[in-house]
């Protein structure tokens, strides 16, 4: 059996960048700082170097202007990736995203294709000044043409960003900033599966707990800690916030009868509400309890000392669970 | 302030002239070549406006008074070059080969631009005011990594230039040297906002500011415009970088047909600028050195009548677009949300209409 | 008993800016052709001649630098209320929104207020031209520090643009342009309640049927027609987004047990999730059937003449009506 | 490219020069002052360093080099004027009499802002880069409205330049002639990509082409930068309008504590810049002059150090934030979900700490 070599979420994001640039001659990079610097977390450590000012742009200061000449870079033939420093950045780019980006492949019936990648570290608890912590996912799933996904670990980080750039749809790729560092095992001769499944990541009986990105492995350990209270909590990880694997949630849900949903995004018209909806709708006659939310308050992201306390953590998940299963 | 006079051609009355930096030299048959677009181009918007008041349309914006910018620089395009258009710029439509139906098709609310850009290498119209500069300059980029010896020519409006999207696009192509031609056609308003409120400076000076040369050039001038816009490809194409064109010329019509100018404006301002029109210049000019006759004009007005005629009727008989587009393009690669959405859309009403009628509003 | 007179919601829009406008001396009119013009639908018709050209301000065409002026101007005590000329168009303005304006009262910890209203026609049905019909609310709705309300006819549209230019948050002010020219009385001497209550507009026994600005008078229908077929149908009008009336909302389905939501945004991560999972949370025990909601596709907005087929119409939402009494 | 020589009033050597356009007669009591702010600016800087590195504070962007840009603008500024600071603006925060504790409680993630912008006429920073501009703008519109013989300056970085929003400042205060100074400190950086790559001109000459003046001054020398910055505002206070002062200095250190300047510049860059440090410029000068002696030099070293210790203990002992902070702000007239959230925060945990315990980034 092969043991394949362990790498972080932030390599493997790297690895990944570096092999879709050795596939697609047109692949370019583009963002503030991911030439010489590498990226301020060195994500795009070595590439400039490796492929040049050519295809590795530090561009100036401006996320419209970046987005809005990755668009037109694509319509030349391009397939560019484009970098957004930090997710509290992304809002400059906003317009170009929602009217221009996700719109032009229905603007222009199918004949032009977009095939662009928007990378943004996000989530909190790295103890960041504002404007550093942000989960916007919820803005772009709700944008009709744009495609939203979010890796947990290092495998997926590379396989879902190579399936993200070999995507034809604009992808919004979320990476969970605050587990860069951390590592899983890598294969990178084998995808584990499509862009959009979700994936059980921990099986369980009484309870499915959905989450993504940076809250799988506080989901992980949530369910780690019911099970000494003999809890099985099912553990999925979403990975795709548009589409929406469905399918397997419901799955799960049809087990279960019981589901928590935990994600840094604030709740107020969050994710958790289109999942629970939608769960409730296609599992209504299972539902043993109404599907709990849990995440960020309808309050700014706040000062780094209180992160903790606005950031859905371990109790507050594991709050939750107790008080769906308590129904 | 020291503002420079527009790089003049032809002057008002018609007459050629010189200018120290832009020359032209031009045979009669291409002269007879651009009359024949602008009056088309005129003609076409006409019925536009006329369709549009008989309901087959929901919305059109006129081009009237700005043909030769829009045809003169629509000319001066390689084959190989690139257009990306405003909303406004049906000259540079025509010019381009693009079907004028598939344009008519986007005012008459059947689809949202019906051409094949890439093909056409004429992109879709962009209503949100100036990103399609950012396109562009994207694009050009593209040229000059390709290594490709063509240009691209971003269109907008004088109010565009106040939008951040414009301003990053002139620093990105200054950065990137990229071969890209911004074409203002500045015809002083912007809906009800006349230009001088909406910048303090000649728009063609913003330009060096960001470090690339901006030329005014009279709008109503034909030949100046094509001069000066191939002048601004050929530098592009050659690695020189973007060029900033003013074209000075002016909104003889309403913003669209939802607007009422006169709510805002002057009729003596309009008459003084109907004086000034650019097809008259043209005409006079061609009729003048011998380069047409009476007989060539009215031929020019009985082909771009029969041209307006068919055009209608094509209008008129367009099939209503396929209810399921709605589902069809919002993505390349599908969506299983949307596909769900598709087969509901298609199980519950098997296609018949929705029968609440909503109310047509005027204004928009 | 007085009759009052019938005005138009544009009209009532009108006199709300005016009288606003006498009664504070710091309040200003900012936007794209609302001076000379009056806006392109003349909601601020002759408010330049009347106010001044110091107080109704013909801004440059750039929505960022109208919203970011507007703060500036909010900071130095100042009360703007600020047009954006179409739905489509307040992207460009998104950084600023939610950025600045959201979070400056809580940057500041509450020593700055924002007295700001953003005033957005909204909605689609005119037969217009791309990005003149869309429904970005549950953005803003999404964002902690905006308050999000929406007028149905005009005596609310009076009223709670009032309340709004009353308000010290910044409220986002949606205006369901299809509805403009649609008429109501209006009693400018008594306000018909506080800006973020819902409104039960026609009462009903079976279902609830909840909407809001634009949907409001399509709902209205649907109850009427569901009527002759004897199913009471009781219509509740929302008007606050951000905040939400739940209790309102909570009394009705404890009643009914059955819901519709009915809204024009995109369903696909919209304002009927969030109002689905609170309204299934609350009253779990009372839930005869899953909330359902109708609205639009998860696809760019489509030409006009395909609107009608997008757009959540009488026919949808009686059907939706039928479903849920169906379970 | 025709550039002009930045305005110079103190020679890198310390010595002082003339200007055709600047000029300045300043007594030795306020040189000593300019002086004293440098060197606590520098002080206080090198605190946030060493207060990050020990894990007190989350963040330090230095200041370091930018002295003399800071304090000059900064000791320009009236009573009544208004400051819209980046998030480097140290040395205008002590200008300005902010308490340091509250600048560095918002490095320390205590709040985001803690201080009365209205009181002390000195906005929040902000870290959206460029977004205050327009703020500056709009509060120098209101200032206008209101008749108020004041202005506003508006700093940030060369950087900046390149977003939308500062375009748009720039486009807005030119239409309403707003009393708004625009101080760009062109410190050759924005995180690593060099100036030279953020724009292809001159920073200061962007102003013309909105239509206003554009000056670019030493950003290293303290007595330039306060005859330039108090010019403008003479000149937006009478009513002229803006101006955009480049100061062309550079950042010296780091781009912030989480950063490596060493994989993106080279020392010698940063040598020959430490050689024309600003703070050395002015103490030549005033030791050559006679303004002042070495135990003034002592005594401002003596006291910086002072202070410095006094901050230091005051961010140690800094308490925690109030856990329900995260509510009490979000709206001014209260939001009902969110006091839903607040009581239901108040109640489940009855303000025990939450056990998970984050790892901290180190990059940020
Ligand atoms: C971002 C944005 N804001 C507002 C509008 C509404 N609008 C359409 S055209 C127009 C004026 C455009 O003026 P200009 O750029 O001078 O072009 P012109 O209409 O004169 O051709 C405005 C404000 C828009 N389409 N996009
Ligand atoms: C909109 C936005 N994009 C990106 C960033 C990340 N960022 C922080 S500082 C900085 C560079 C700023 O450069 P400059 O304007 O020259 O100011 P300086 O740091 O030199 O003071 C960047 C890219 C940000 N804060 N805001
Ligand atoms: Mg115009
Ligand atoms: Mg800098």
């Amino acid at each position: 059996m092969t043991i394949f070599p362990t790498v972080t979420v932030a390599g493997a994001i790297n690895q990944a960048l570096r092999s879709a640039m050795e596939a697609h001659p047109k692949m370019l990079l583009m963002g503030e700082d991911i030439g010489r610097l590498g990226g301020v977390f060195r994500v795009t450590d070595q590439l400039q170097r490796d492929f040049g000012e050519d295809r590795v742009l530090d561009t100036p200061l401006a996320e419209s202007g970046i987005v809005g000449t990755a668009i037109g870079l694509a319509l030349r033939g391009y397939r560019p990736v484009v970098e957004i420093q930090f997710d509290g950045f992304v809002f400059p780019a906003f317009d170009q995203i929602v009217t221009q980006l996700a719109k032009l492949h229905a603007r222009s019936m199918g004949k032009i294709r977009l095939p662009i990648v928007i990378r943004i570290p996000y989530g909190g608890g790295i103890g960041a000044v504002e404007h550093h912590s942000e989960s916007p996912e919820a803005y772009f799933a709700h944008t009709a043409g744009l495609k939203v996904v979010t890796p947990a670990n290092a495998a997926d980080a590379y396989w879902m960003l190579r399936q993200a750039i070999d995507c034809d749809d604009p992808v919004v790729f979320l990476e969970p900033k605050r587990r860069y560092h951390e590592k899983t095992r890598l294969d990178t001769g084998v995808a584990p599966g499509p862009l959009h499944r979700a994936r059980v990541v921990r099986p369980g009986g009484d309870v499915t707990l959905a989450c993504y990105g940076p809250m799988v492995q506080t989901c992980l350990d949530v369910a780690e800690a019911a099970a000494a209270e003999h809890r099985s909590v099912e553990v999925v990880d979403l990975r795709s916030l548009s589409p929406l694997d469905l399918d397997t949630l419901v799955e799960s849900m049809n087990r279960t009868g019981r589901m928590v949903i935990a994600h840094e995004a604030p709740v107020y018209f969050g994710p958790g509400a289109e999942i629970a909806a939608r769960v409730t709708e296609r599992c209504f006659y299972r539902v043993e309890a109404p599907v709990l939310r849990v995440g960020g308050y309808h309050t700014p992201y706040p000062p780094s000392r209180l992160e903790n306390d606005y950031l859905p953590g371990f109790n507050r998940v594991l709050d939750a669970v107790d008080r769906v299963l308590a129904y | 302030m020291n503002v420079a006079r527009p790089v003049q051609l032809l002057t008002p009355e018609g007459v050629r002239c010189e200018h120290p930096d832009y020359d032209i030299s031009i045979e009669p048959a291409a002269l007879r070549g651009l009359y024949r677009d602008m009056v088309r181009t005129r003609r076409m918007d006409a019925e536009g406006t006329t369709l549009q008041r008989q309901g087959e349309l929901g919305l059109w914006p006129s081009s009237l008074g700005q043909e030769a910018a829009q045809v003169g620089s629509a000319r001066a395009l390689g084959d190989d070059d690139h257009v990306f258009p405003s909303f406004r710029d049906h000259g540079v439509v025509l010019c381009r080969d693009v079907d004028p139906a598939a344009l008519f098709a986007l005012f008459r609310g059947v689809n949202n631009g019906g051409w094949d850009p890439e093909k056409q290498k004429f992109h879709l119209y962009t209503l949100v005011i100036g990103s399609q500069t950012l396109h562009a300059t994207g694009y050009a980029m593209g040229i000059a990594k390709d290594g490709a010896g063509a240009a691209v020519v971003a269109y907008f409006g004088d109010g565009a230039t106040s939008q951040g999207d414009v301003n990053e696009a002139f620093n990105f192509a200054a950065v990137y040297s990229a071969p890209v031609v911004f074409f203002c056609q500045n015809n002083q308003w912007a809906i009800s906002v006349p230009s001088e409120r909406q910048s303090r400076a000649p728009l063609y000076q913003r330009a060096a500011g960001f470090g690339f040369p901006g030329v005014r050039v009279d709008g109503n001038d034909v030949l100046a415009c094509l001069a000066v816009t191939r002048a601004a490809l050929e530098r592009a194409r050659s690695g020189q970088g973007p060029t900033l064109v003013e074209a000075f010329t002016y909104r003889l019509g309403a913003h669209t047909t939802s607007d009422d100018p006169r709510r805002y404006r002057d009729e003596a301002e309009v008459a003084a600028w109907a004086a000034r029109d650019p097809i008259l210049r043209l005409r006079t000019y061609l009729l003048a050195s011998g380069g047409a006759d009476e007989s060539f004009l009215a031929e020019v007005d009985a082909e771009s009548e029969a041209f307006a005629r068919r055009l209608r009727a094509e209008i008129r008989n367009m099939p209503a677009p396929d209810r399921t587009a709605i589902f069809d393009y919002a993505y390349a690669e599908g969506h299983t949300q949307v596909a769900e959405e598709r087969a509901e859309f298609l199980a519950r009403q098997s296609l018949s209409t929705d029968l609440e009628d909503l109310p047509a509003g005027e204004a928009r």
